[in-house]
């Protein structure tokens, strides 16, 4: 206010202790301009200031970024909602261009009928919506044999969670008729994308009957070009590379198929060199998104929010305890809302921080009874080469600089 | 949820027949049993060839693989070991998922290009790289299902449920569950993380 | 495939009647190329192939379009949440840009000890989770005179559907302490913005203390700068315009402060001149998105998905009911989810459409037992020149070709 | 949810005291009774001169208003009739919002500029702009609550449960509701919707 702020022209900046602020007493820019307006950007996207919460890929993971995979930045994002935009990408030949007009889907093999829809005809059938989390089955598989990577989006950022709308997997099989199939206890359905990854995946008709979805839509709007556009298999509580991607064929068939990404990969090889095949559900889960290596704590001792994601395959959330000391003693977090089935529950954890060195730790449990294990645990029964599946309780070392890092402990 | 069998199919009549054709085009997946394997064969000899031309520049001449490219071929024996190699060989348990996987997927930026017989002499060339046949041996859809696939047995069902019954837990410790706690190992030694800042 | 599409040099196009779709039996380019890597799009956005899904202004609205607003795309979106990117936006004076460095809240008034918080400071309160609607008291505020703008995103978009995370404003209340204000049920909080606009409303503590929040995120991440970045107000249920963007300053207060907006706007005049005031609660409300003006049926006769929104400020959505014949019989619609209180509800209706023409319409049932009024009801108490609070019934004709236009029936 | 004072203020300890200087300079609202108004004056003269040069551009010379830019004067007895023009003159309630708003709000695009008797000045000129008072008025904090304003008696709290009880209803009619359905207004006639292709 011009009388107020009169003798004003000090400097703009920190205030001084003891001294008013001059972002308060000083008239700034903002509070006298005008900003932009209604028809500045009709799709928004985030502030410049937040050019940090990004989607990062770590480049020695893969020999190229085409068939890689990036990570989306939980370690800034709160709630359960992950936007389109930073939502973690796994692509086995890049992300492709596909109108609506130049899509088909087929459903074929042991059907009645064999059928080809346009995306026009798919949004003709009844629709259902849920939030669900998709987490890919290498989530987490970089740490196996010990803390590799700094961050939160780094170690678990191979997830995401959104609302899909699209039509129920159950009625498309059934526009098609199974009676052709017989007994539908031993059939498969085999699904496939129209990139040229051709990426498939055989699914037991019991889940395909069950809670899958061939999705169009994302939060609301068209899923984005990197997940799938215009139509996405959602697989609930599944391991993220069953959930195709530019969907473009569903084979009803009398065996699995056993393709590369259920053979070659997403198997997980024991101690012994066995390897289990088909696994599919996404074991419990949680972390501690901040404090984390990327989200260090910036004020000293006193009032801390600790707050992480927990997630199941195999239903929802009933509770995530939090540890400060590694493991030794566990307090009970507060879930921001109820666990919702196979969908990311967020949980908090209001500490008053003594300023003294932590190891955070948080471990989930689900509607079966599951409860997160430890790392030592999971290596007991699997060894080091499992690659996927890597559910473990995750520590961070919460440094007296507040600072933290990716710890192992014992 | 029950497998239950529809009440009518066709309910909605919306999409239309697929055409033999059609169905032909994109149903070309290869099972374990040979189902969806067309006629044709191709030589070892002739696979090399093709290899050299199409594949080797990120697999390697001999399927060993180059930088971070995968490998196809070595590996046997690894498996209950640190860092094992997966190829072709010393891992998969179905060579229909080879031709499978190279008819659809590959060469890498040119997919869905080969010729049924250069598939057969591709897949050939890798068994070979892979010491499972001579050099004179030839694959068609006759004598696919002869091939022993070395880790053919290597494979579990999913056995979690049973396996890991012990982290199925009604009353998880809450307070003092060990005695000490080291930190054992830092993600900062390595030093792998990419910076972001 | 080269052995099945070999005499397919046939140029691309639709498949003609009974003629194998070259889509299918030619490879096409995205089958056989590799796509965009994962270091494409840090941050992506939609596809250019769904340019139209955007916020759009109605230029004759307002003199500039720095006073003004836009509206959601929500004939184009399916499910529950707004994208950030395309939800409504209204300023009053431009959207400004506020570095969270720069941010500062002031507490002040009948509280025990008046307070400043840093931004850094509010993220060490306990927090909350909460998908909320936020509605401008404004929407379908066009249409009291008559049917007037064609098009959903037009008559409904001013709504939007975001999960929040943020504190509670009761607990920043507590921290000040609210002894000084003695008896709170006559108090006042006053909240108003950072920007040029000086946005303030006056809010009574009851529902201060109730469930509104001081949010910093929307659906996940950082709100966008149209939003309100860094901070902004949630107040669920209630008005649009009392969700005070760049939230600067909460005062306490022994009496409402009648601010500009909550005299000369967001008051409700009558037919007899007097108006009413304080009008907050957003009333049950609902309405088709699709088929719609901007949606039209884009196929002849046969399965139909009839879709909306439905919303109270009052509560949840306990059901919706559609008629196709303009309101003579009504058929109660499927939720897609169980109602969440002050939140968005999609629902929809599976119909056989005989291909004849329709007079869509939709009727939201809340939890209090609200019936979405009629046009003529709402108008009998109402008259025409209320401006606010338009949460009638709307009717789209949808005619024989599919196409759908804003009409008023008897 | 209950009003119920908090157990313990302060609990978090977070944030800092607001200074005398930091609360002047942002709590500038002003309320109905008068709280918050400075000490200050301004005549209805002096206000013309600054309305003409920093409002005038927007609202007129007399307050009437250009283009879709708000009229400020005028509308007195419409607001019973079709379109009724709403303005300090004829609807609002309270000569406070005027003061406060013009002083934190306004000129749009350079607000929060004014000094307090040029504000005061300002809504002088506006209250005469509306014939509230005559051309050597002055407004001052002393004599601000005198002014009376038109439609102060205007406004009722919402009333809507009460007025509107008959919307909560138990059995909204679900079948033959009405006899016929005729419509009796088009959009498509106003044609007054923005293209969107
Ligand atoms: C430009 C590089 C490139 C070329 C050329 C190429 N590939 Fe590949 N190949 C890859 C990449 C990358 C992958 C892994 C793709 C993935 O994981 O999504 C791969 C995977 C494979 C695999 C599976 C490996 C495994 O362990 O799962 C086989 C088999 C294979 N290629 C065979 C071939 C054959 C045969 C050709 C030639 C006809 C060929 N590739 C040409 C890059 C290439
Ligand atoms: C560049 C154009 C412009 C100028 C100059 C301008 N105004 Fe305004 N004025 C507006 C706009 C636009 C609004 C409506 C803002 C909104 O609704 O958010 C407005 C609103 C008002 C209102 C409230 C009107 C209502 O009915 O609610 C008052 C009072 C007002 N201005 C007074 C002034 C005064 C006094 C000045 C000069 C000191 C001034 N204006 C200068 C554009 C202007
Ligand atoms: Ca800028
Ligand atoms: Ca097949
Ligand atoms: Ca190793
Ligand atoms: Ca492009
Ligand atoms: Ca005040
Ligand atoms: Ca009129
Ligand atoms: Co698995
Ligand atoms: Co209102």
């Amino acid at each position: 206010k011009a009388g107020i702020a009169a003798g004003g022209a000090a400097a703009a900046g920190a205030a001084q202790a003891g001294e008013p602020d001059p972002l308060i007493t000083e008239v700034q820019d903002w509070a006298s301009y005008t900003g932009d307006g209604v028809d500045a950007t009709p799709y928004g996207m985030p502030i410049e200031y937040e050019s940090d919460v990004v989607r990062r890929n770590v480049e020695w993971l893969t020999a190229d970024t085409i068939s890689s995979i990036n990570f989306t930045p939980i370690h800034a994002l709160d709630g359960t909602i992950t936007p389109q935009g930073c939502a973690f990408e796994r692509h086995h030949s890049g992300a492709i261009e596909l109108r609506k007009e130049d899509y088909r889907l087929m459903i074929n093999g042991l059907v009645d009928k064999p059928l080809i829809f346009t995306y026009e005809d798919l949004e003709r059938f009844p629709r259902t919506n849920k939030v669900y989390f998709c987490e890919c089955a290498a989530n987490t598989g970089m740490e196996w044999a010990g803390a590799q990577l700094n961050g939160a989006q780094f170690t678990h950022g191979m997830i995401h969670n959104m609302e899909y709308s699209g039509v129920s997997l159950r009625t498309l099989l059934e526009e098609a008729g199974l009676g052709a199939a017989g007994d539908l206890k031993d059939k498969w359905v085999y699904v496939e994308g129209a990139d040229a990854s051709s990426n498939g995946r055989s699914i037991p008709m019991e889940k395909a009957l069950d809670d899958v979805l061939v999705a169009f839509k994302a939060n609301g709007e068209a899923l984005r070009m990197e997940h799938g556009y215009p139509v996405r298999l959602v697989v609930p509580g599944w391991e993220g590379n069953m959930w195709v991607k530019w969907l473009r064929r569903i084979e009803v068939t009398n065996q699995a198929i056993e393709s590369r990404e259920e053979t070659s990969k997403y198997t997980d090889t024991l101690e012994d060199g066995t390897s289990r095949k088909w696994t599919w559900e996404m074991d419990a889960k949680s972390v501690v998104t901040s404090p984390s290596p990327q989200s260090p704590i910036p004020h000293g001792a006193g009032p801390l929010v600790i707050t992480g994601l927990a997630w199941s395959g195999r239903g929802s959330i009933t509770g995530v305890d939090v540890s400060i000391d590694g493991g030794k003693n566990w307090q009970e977090a507060r879930l921001a809302q109820p666990g919702d089935d196979k969908a990311l529950t967020r949980f908090y954890l209001d500490i008053n921080w003594d300023g003294s060195e932590m190891l955070l730790q948080s471990r989930a449990k689900d509607s079966t009874g599951y409860v997160q294990p430890t790392k030592a645990q999971l290596r007991d029964v699997r060894g080091l080469n499992s690659i996927y599946h890597n559910n473990c309780i995750q520590t961070w070392w919460v440094k007296e600089s507040g600072e933290a890092e990716n710890v192992e402990v014992s | 949820t029950l497998i239950t069998a529809p009440v009518v199919a066709g309910e909605y009549g919306l999409g239309r027949e697929a055409l033999p054709e059609e169905v032909a085009a994109w149903d070309v997946d290869v099972a374990p049993d040979g189902t969806g394997l067309p006629a044709g064969s191709g030589s070892v000899e002739y696979g090399e060839e093709v290899f050299a031309e199409a594949c080797a520049y990120c697999h390697g001449d001999f399927a060993e693989g180059v930088d971070n490219w995968p490998k196809l071929a070595g590996g046997a024996d690894t498996l209950d070991h640190e860092d094992p190699l997966k190829t072709v060989g010393s891992y998969w348990p179905y060579l229909s998922t080879t031709w499978d996987y190279v008819n659809r997927s590959m060469p890498f930026g040119y997919a869905q290009s080969l010729e049924p017989d250069d598939v057969y002499a591709i897949v050939a060339y890798i068994l070979y790289s892979n010491d499972m046949v001579d050099d004179d041996f030839v694959l068609s859809n006759e004598n696919f299902l002869e091939v022993e696939m070395p880790n053919a047995g290597g494979f579990i069902i999913d056995d979690r449920e049973t396996a890991e019954a012990h982290f199925w837990n009604d009353s998880p410790c809450m307070e003092n569950c060990k005695d000490s706690v080291e930190i054992t190992m830092r993600a900062m030694v390595l030093d792998v993380t990419p910076d972001t800042e």
